[in-house]
């Protein structure tokens, strides 16, 4: 599993895209494919610095990849806090947004845009979220 | 990222390029803000050299729209909205509240 | 050649592709008369799509100039003017007589 | 000398501008000279069909070239009217075009874009008009 370690501000974001975008153009997938994974990531790696380790650098984000037969599996890890996912409400996007929070977008964005997405919360040994996109004629 | 204004007759013509994320979008927030304290809250927002915006970014557009739809004083429009950027809005649900516009120069012309 | 127009609030937007010469300036002339005739004479040409014009185009320009400034009623605004054809406009003594923008969307937005 | 015969039509002065543009490449000029040359041939062909023969459809434009040293030798032969090119004041350039009649460019553009504008009238051996163009370095 190729690893790339970025201290975890938001100067970074760039370049986490860019190990990220690299990364999916090895593993065949198309550049539609190669888009959607750099929105996924930058909203991953944003929530780890805004929530995970509440501001910037105050931690490193370990990127990963496996390169898998439907295509690629990407995983983030932190030592920030954890959190529950499942009692995060999704956003009602039918709404207008001049009167919504402006939050919430992120973990909906990385849910649409890629084919699987897990958190495990494990302690000292920190937080890894495990996203998977897969080739157009994979499912 | 690169920003550049242009004042019109009955709009700000504001172009941006390069990338929209939560490094970047406190530039973008800074500059619609300085256009609407200058009491301008007509603005095109040429979007086609933007090459990527993330949530930080969309929130960024719409806040601006808030402030210059407020009291009916103005709108943002949107030109030249490339593909991903117009998923993006989409997906978000914020196309709704937005005229897009083909051209810039169409847009400026429909205020 | 292929002619764009597009009404605006407060003026026409004309987009040309293509080559202007004595085979295509009576279309040019004729597009210029149909909205002159529907009283719009607010134009902006948008010449970035122009590949070649020869005097037969250039005069067409100049009567169209010459209609729309007619009291004080309009003008004609060039935009996104390539080189070669500004070479053109320029070597014929034109350039004076045109306000010239680098974007359809300043010239339509200093109307 | 490749030689081309066009009906003496404005449909055909593409045909002619482009004939005369590949000749420019295959000499060796650059793409400034080559539109400079299409400019030149498509106004000297405009001034047959409209002066020469009086209209369209009324004879036949033989363009021929020659590849010199310098760059290109260009000839537009026809079998119109002939006419005192002397005689022919130029435009005022710097007057407002707007109170100008419309005419007088397309002789002023042959002498401003080419290097050399050459005419000879032959009676039945009808109109030569020959124009150089020169490599930048040359002159
Ligand atoms: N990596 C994370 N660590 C801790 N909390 C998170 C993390 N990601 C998301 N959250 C929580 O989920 C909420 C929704 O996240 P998200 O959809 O990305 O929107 P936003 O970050 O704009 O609030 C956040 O406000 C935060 O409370
Ligand atoms: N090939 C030609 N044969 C006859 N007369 C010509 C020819 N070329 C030019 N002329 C004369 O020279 C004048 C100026 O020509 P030109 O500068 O091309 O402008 P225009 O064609 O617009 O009048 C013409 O009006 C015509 O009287």
């Amino acid at each position: 599993m190729p690893l790339a370690v970025f201290p975890a501000n938001f100067k970074n974001l760039e370049k986490i895209r860019e190990f990220y975008a690299r990364a999916a153009r090895s593993a065949g997938l198309d550049e539609d494919a190669v888009y959607d994974i750099q929105m996924a990531v930058d909203e991953a790696a944003a929530n780890i610095i805004d929530h995970a380790y509440g501001g910037e650098n105050r931690g490193v984000i370990e990127c990963s990849y496996e390169i898998i037969e439907k295509g690629i599996r990407i995983v983030l890890h932190d030592h920030g806090k954890a959190f529950d996912p499942d009692l995060i409400a999704p956003p009602d996007v039918s709404s207008d947004p001049c009167s919504r929070k402006p939050r919430g977008l992120g973990l909906y964005f990385m849910q649409k845009l890629m084919d699987n997405v897990r958190f495990s919360f494990n302690g000292d040994g920190g937080n890894i979220l495990t996203m998977e996109k897969y080739k157009e004629n994979s499912c | 990222m690169e920003i550049k204004t242009t004042p019109l007759k009955r709009c700000m013509l504001l172009e941006v390029a390069g990338r929209i994320d939560s490094s970047t979008a406190p530039q973008l927030s800074d500059i619609f803000n300085e256009i609407t304290e200058g009491g301008e809250f007509h603005i095109v927002f040429n979007m086609s050299k933007v090459e990527f915006i993330s949530s930080a970014g969309l929130w960024v557009m719409v806040t601006a729209q808030k402030k210059c739809k407020r009291f009916n004083r103005g709108e943002v429009y949107l030109a030249e909205v490339p593909k991903r950027i117009y998923e993006a809005l989409d997906l978000a649900g914020f196309i709704p509240y937005y005229k897009v516009y083909d051209s810039a120069a169409e847009a400026v012309g429909s205020f």
